[in-house]
């Protein structure tokens, strides 16, 4: 939580190394980014799954999850998608640039829970950001787990992100890496096709699995069925929502899916919660 | 503690003798009523039923600086401490208003701004005698003369005050009045139980609301949100003024290098409150807002902090531009199957 | 004059129509002297239907204040038209609208309601105060009659009816596919009297005047989503990226708020009124819009939604228009 | 108005024509007020009139639209719109107390040097002489 008295006062930060994830008009750029106070970056801890409002003075504020781990270190990364005000101005930054921060905010992965577990991963797109710390904290803590299996897909292969950790995943016998894109190109030899059908062809077993799923609302939509068809069951898979959001910590009112407040409910929520929320996949 | 009668006349001096707060009353500002800074005690408007705008734009101003900050260095400064104040004027239910937000603005992290205003400024409420056409406060746990809130309460009599302090900040307050009041007798008492007694029968409008909060998720995809929200306007009207509403945005404001960062009163029934930058809208017709809208009220709140936030002031009922009724509404969620 | 048990028929015959989606009139309000927007969908809801002088909706801008969402697959976009009742001012609402092509001939179905003028909520609710259940309203030979619970009372109709009414040129509709009743006569003259006075003060006058009231707006926009030319999808009020008016709400603000709604109708705003009849704090903005009309009238010769055939006032241009002010 | 105001005058200048015009001004080493900030815009129908309430917003004491004179528009007639569309609003601004000479229009061509001298010393001096511009000017004071 917001160490200082004043929740809306942020952290001021600086951007330690950034690189673009993709390219194109909706690219996507990962900032790693270290708190300048050392009380506060003492004072910081987050889980996987936790997000954090980033902003930049004289243009606003918006909340992003925290794509690292806190086991990777004493830094924070952000993979940023240039989409509105905020993201295009934060796509101009470079290292050594100011930017603030404040959170955590919002609930995270109960990877306790889960310890002695399988984590199956479906990521589609951005939809990875949100699971990467998993990856990573689970990779980091693999006697705790019973192994991971990573599905990831996106548009094309320019669109997928983190690419450079992947070679590194797949070494390890434990963690598995599937990967695909919509349509074909040539040096491109993983899969072809849709997450949810490659979910199908990789036919994961529910037996003491939990299941993460984050991206495009309409490959939710298909992953859960699929889901439901590999009879996983509803306690077992889990999702993170994402709604705009103005002051992160359940006083501006706009982040509500039925009764629920993202910000501070989620965005963590287990498809049991969702379920019987209409309003939670609209 | 005990009653004061302050006669009408020495109003004025009451007034005066509250020199040492910041106070705030309801007077006309533009071309209606609402609560602002007393510079003229003749301007002080106590004879309306209630104000245009609630007295949550005392301890919840339409916009207010977060902190302010100048481009190029990332030193922030919020604004400088508020001072002691009393809001005079308040009506029973805009005060239970206040109490019922209190919830929201302390719920596990507390919000500076409000709750430093809430702790400084002193509530004298008013009792409500003539009640409007669309007041429902017996309602929804409501009174005309409910002491919720409120840290002293006037009730009108025909040439004077009945002034009772009900909190510490109230009797300290009262230690202001003595100078200018006497002592109360019982008759005042029973003058003013009398009239609070006949408010009550004043209040024509009704509704039954316990029940409601477990009856509307069920109506999720029923045909009267459609139907309500055919003639909405998607204005801020009946959010703007409603008591209960608590809903702000946060914006970044720069002139030359000076900035700040401020928050505004937003609006459900706006499209762009939930609008997504990536133009995904998970509520995109007036439908879902005005669904939202109830549901937050009745059934969410409720869920939550165990008091449905409404207080049955009828700003939204009187002011909305197309009469759309929350109490119609609420009768149609009762009488639905 | 109209008959309402005329108009009730016209409307269950429209509504069976299958060419006809729903057909908007007004319906008697929940309290006092409101009357609301009433939505018919199947000819039985016509029969709560009213025309009287609490009709002060211009229900045109229903035709444009709905959301357009993207028709699922497979689902053909409903084609069928939207019947519409109409006052004189609001039919002028409805012609401006086709001649900006905001809205195209066939989708809508125009019932035009001659009209005796229509009350102002506040003068009505300050006359009446003991106001109770639903009150109807009627026209009387030069005045309105109200059925209080007190009983019957008659009211000279300059002491009751919105000013608009009092300047009103066009109490006939200008365009309707159906006549639901014989013409009025025309009483209202309009020498712009509120501008003329206004215009008359010194600018610091004036600006003492607008401060007051632009600083007590509380931008809730509804005299924006109320107005039936204001159907821009995008408003440049909402844009952040950039933004040109702040939303916070202090005189500055306000003022350009109000200056750039006020702009985007000159030689568009019909004056229906309605922008200053929703105005929760009661901001004069006809008086704001009715200068811009009256430069419109005087300069250009112009009123908006008197001609189908028009051309829009600024999508258009003479070589010969006057601006001796240019240096 | 005190002789040491010197207002902040915001111009709106269409490249074609007015643009031309003042550099030409410029180049033939004519002496006029420097109290012109000039934005370059295309052309005179560019400007948006929220431009103007905006400038006046933000600082400016008065505004200059300048463009081609009639029939010379580069674009045929970006010049006629704009010159209805600030006779509107000149008539908008003052009936809302902006003084009379804060808003001015000028038509300069690109070989009016001269001319352009004497339209930016007849809008400064009006605008000295209605004074500073407070009425709806965003000030950061009370924020």
């Amino acid at each position: 939580m917001c160490n200082n008295a004043n929740p809306y006062v942020p952290f001021t930060a600086t951007i330690e190394d950034t690189w673009f994830e993709t390219v194109g008009d909706r690219c996507v750029k990962t900032f790693k980014v270290i708190l300048d106070d050392a009380a506060a970056r003492a004072n910081w801890s987050h889980q996987p799954g936790q997000c954090a409002m980033v902003g930049l003075l004289g243009v606003g504020e918006s909340m992003f999850c925290i794509s690292c781990s806190p086991t990777e270190g004493d830094f924070l990364r952000f993979s940023v998608m240039r989409m509105g005000k905020v993201t295009q101005a934060l796509h101009e930054l470079e290292a050594g640039d100011k930017i603030t921060v404040r959170g955590p905010y919002g609930n995270s992965f109960p990877l306790e829970e889960w310890k002695g577990k399988h984590i199956l991963t479906i990521g589609g797109g951005i939809g990875q950001a949100p699971l990467r710390p998993i990856v990573e904290y689970v990779q980091a803590k693999l006697d705790q787990y019973a192994g991971l299996t990573m599905i990831y897909g996106a548009r094309t292969s320019g669109d997928l992100c983190f690419k450079n950790e992947f070679a590194e995943i797949s070494k390890n016998d434990d963690l598995t890496c599937h990967l695909t894109i919509d349509l074909a190109e040539e040096g491109w030899d993983y899969n072809v096709g849709f997450v949810p059908s490659l979910l199908m062809d990789v036919n994961p077993s529910p037996e003491n699995t939990i299941a993460i799923t984050c991206g495009p609302p309409i490959m939710i939509r298909f992953v859960l069925e699929n889901l439901k068809k590999l009879n996983f069951d509803d306690a077992q898979i889990y999702t993170t929502l994402e709604n705009r959001m103005k002051c992160g910590f359940g006083k501006c009112g706009r982040c509500n899916v039925g009764s629920l407040y993202v910000c501070k409910d989620g965005p963590v929520f287990s498809y049991a919660t969702l379920k019987d929320i209409p309003e939670a996949f609209a | 503690m005990d009653i004061f009668k302050l006669r009408k006349d020495k109003f004025a001096d009451f007034l005066a003798s509250l020199g040492g707060y910041k106070l705030f009353a309801p007077q006309k500002v533009g071309e209606s009523i609402r609560f602002a800074p007393v510079t003229d005690a003749g301007k002080v408007e106590l004879a309306l039923a209630n104000t245009t705008v609630p007295p949550k734009s005392i301890f919840f101003p339409q916009t207010e600086t977060l902190y302010r900050y100048a481009l190029g260095n990332t030193e922030m400064h919020p604004p400088a401490e508020g001072e002691a104040g009393v809001v005079l004027g308040v009506r029973p239910c805009d005060a239970r208003a206040q109490v019922i937000v209190d919830n929201l603005f302390s719920w596990d992290v507390d919000d500076p701004y409000y709750l430093e205003r809430r702790k400084k400024i002193a509530v004298v409420g008013l009792a409500c005698n003539k009640p409007c056409v669309n007041c429902f406060c017996l309602s929804v746990g409501g009174d005309p003369a409910s002491t919720e809130g409120l840290d002293l309460l006037m009730t009108e009599l025909d040439d004077a005050y009945l002034l009772q302090p009900l909190t510490e900040k109230g009797e300290k307050l009262s230690q202001a009045v003595a100078a200018v009041a006497e002592a109360a007798e019982t008759g005042d008492l029973d003058e003013a139980e009398k009239l609070h007694r006949q408010a009550r029968e004043k209040i024509n409008r009704k509704v039954e609301t316990d029940g409601i909060p477990q009856k509307l998720p069920g109506l999720w995809d029923d045909a009267l949100w459609q139907n309500t929200a055919a003639s909405c306007l998607g204005c801020g009207i009946c959010t703007f003024l409603c008591p209960t509403c608590h809903c702000f945005d946060i914006q970044d404001e720069v002139e030359g290098i000076d900035g700040r960062r401020c928050r505004m009163w937003d609006s459900c029934m706006f499209k762009e409150y939930t609008l997504h930058a990536s133009g995904h809208n998970p509520r995109p017709t007036r439908r879902e807002r005005t669904r939202n809208r109830i549901n937050h009220k009745y059934n969410y709140f409720v869920q939550k902090f165990d008091v449905i936030a409404c207080v049955g002031c009828g700003r939204c009922i009187s002011f909305c531009p197309v009469n759309i009724d929350i109490v119609e509404i609420l009768r149609q969620v009762k009488e639905a199957r | 004059m109209v008959d309402v048990e005329k108009l009730k028929k016209i409307a269950r015959e429209t509504i069976s129509r299958d060419d006809v989606r729903c057909l908007i009139g007004w319906r008697q309000g929940s309290y006092g002297f409101r009357a609301a927007p009433h939505f018919v969908g199947k000819p039985e809801e016509a029969d709560q239907l009213i025309f009287s002088p609490l009709c002060s909706h211009n229900l045109a801008t229903y035709l444009t204040l709905a959301e357009k969402l993207p028709v699922p697959r497979g689902q053909e976009p409903d084609t069928r038209k939207v019947a519409l009742l109409v006052k004189g001012c609001d039919s002028r609402a409805v012609v401006q609208q086709l001649v900006e092509q905001g809205i195209r001939r066939e989708n809508v179905l125009v019932i035009g309601c001659p009209c005796r003028g229509v009350v102002d909520q506040k003068k009505v609710e300050a006359k009446y105060p003991d106001m109770g259940a639903a009150v109807t309203a009627d026209w009387g030979e030069k005045t309105v009659i109200f059925n209080l619970p007190s009983g019957r009372v008659e009211a000279p109709r300059e002491e009751v009816l919105a000013g608009k009414c009092m300047t009103c040129r066009y109490p006939n509709p200008l365009l309707a596919d159906i006549e639901a009743g014989d013409a009025v006569a025309v009483w209202g003259s309009d020498e712009y009297t509120d501008v003329r006075e206004m215009e008359a003060g010194d600018p610091r006058q004036r600006w003492l005047f607008w401060e007051e009231k632009f600083s007590s707006c509380i931008r809730c926009y509804s005299c924006r989503n109320v107005c039936p030319m204001c159907y821009c999808e995008d408003c440049i009020l909402d844009r952040l990226n950039p933004g040109w008016v702040w939303r916070s709400a202090n005189t500055s603000e306000n003022t350009a708020f109000q200056l750039a709604r006020a702009f985007h109708l000159a030689g568009r705003c019909i004056e229906c009124g309605e922008c200053e009849r929703v105005c929760p704090v009661d901001i004069p903005l006809m008086k704001l819009n009715r200068k811009l009309t009256k430069e419109v009238r005087e300069k250009f010769a112009f009123e908006p939604g008197t001609d189908p055939e028009s051309k829009p006032l600024q999508a258009s241009y003479r070589p010969d228009d006057k601006a001796d002010f240019i240096l | 108005m005190s002789a040491q105001f010197e207002p902040n005058i915001v111009a709106f200048l269409c490249n074609w024509c007015s643009y031309a015009g003042a550099d030409l001004a410029g180049t033939s080493r004519t002496h006029y007020p420097p109290n012109l900030n000039v934005i370059r815009v295309m052309c005179s129908g560019r400007v948006n009139p929220l431009f103007v309430v905006n400038a006046l917003q933000q600082g400016a004491d008065g505004v200059l639209v300048s463009g081609c004179h009639p029939g010379d528009c580069h674009y045929m007639e970006g010049n006629f719109h704009a010159r209805r569309r600030f006779t509107l609003l000149r008539e908008l601004i003052e009936y809302v107390g902006v003084e009379p000479g804060r808003f001015n229009m000028s038509w300069v061509s690109a070989s009016e040097g001269a001319k352009w001298k004497d339209v930016v010393g007849e809008v400064v001096v009006k605008a000295k002489e209605a004074g500073p511009f407070k009425q709806f000017r965003r000030d950061k004071i009370n924020w």
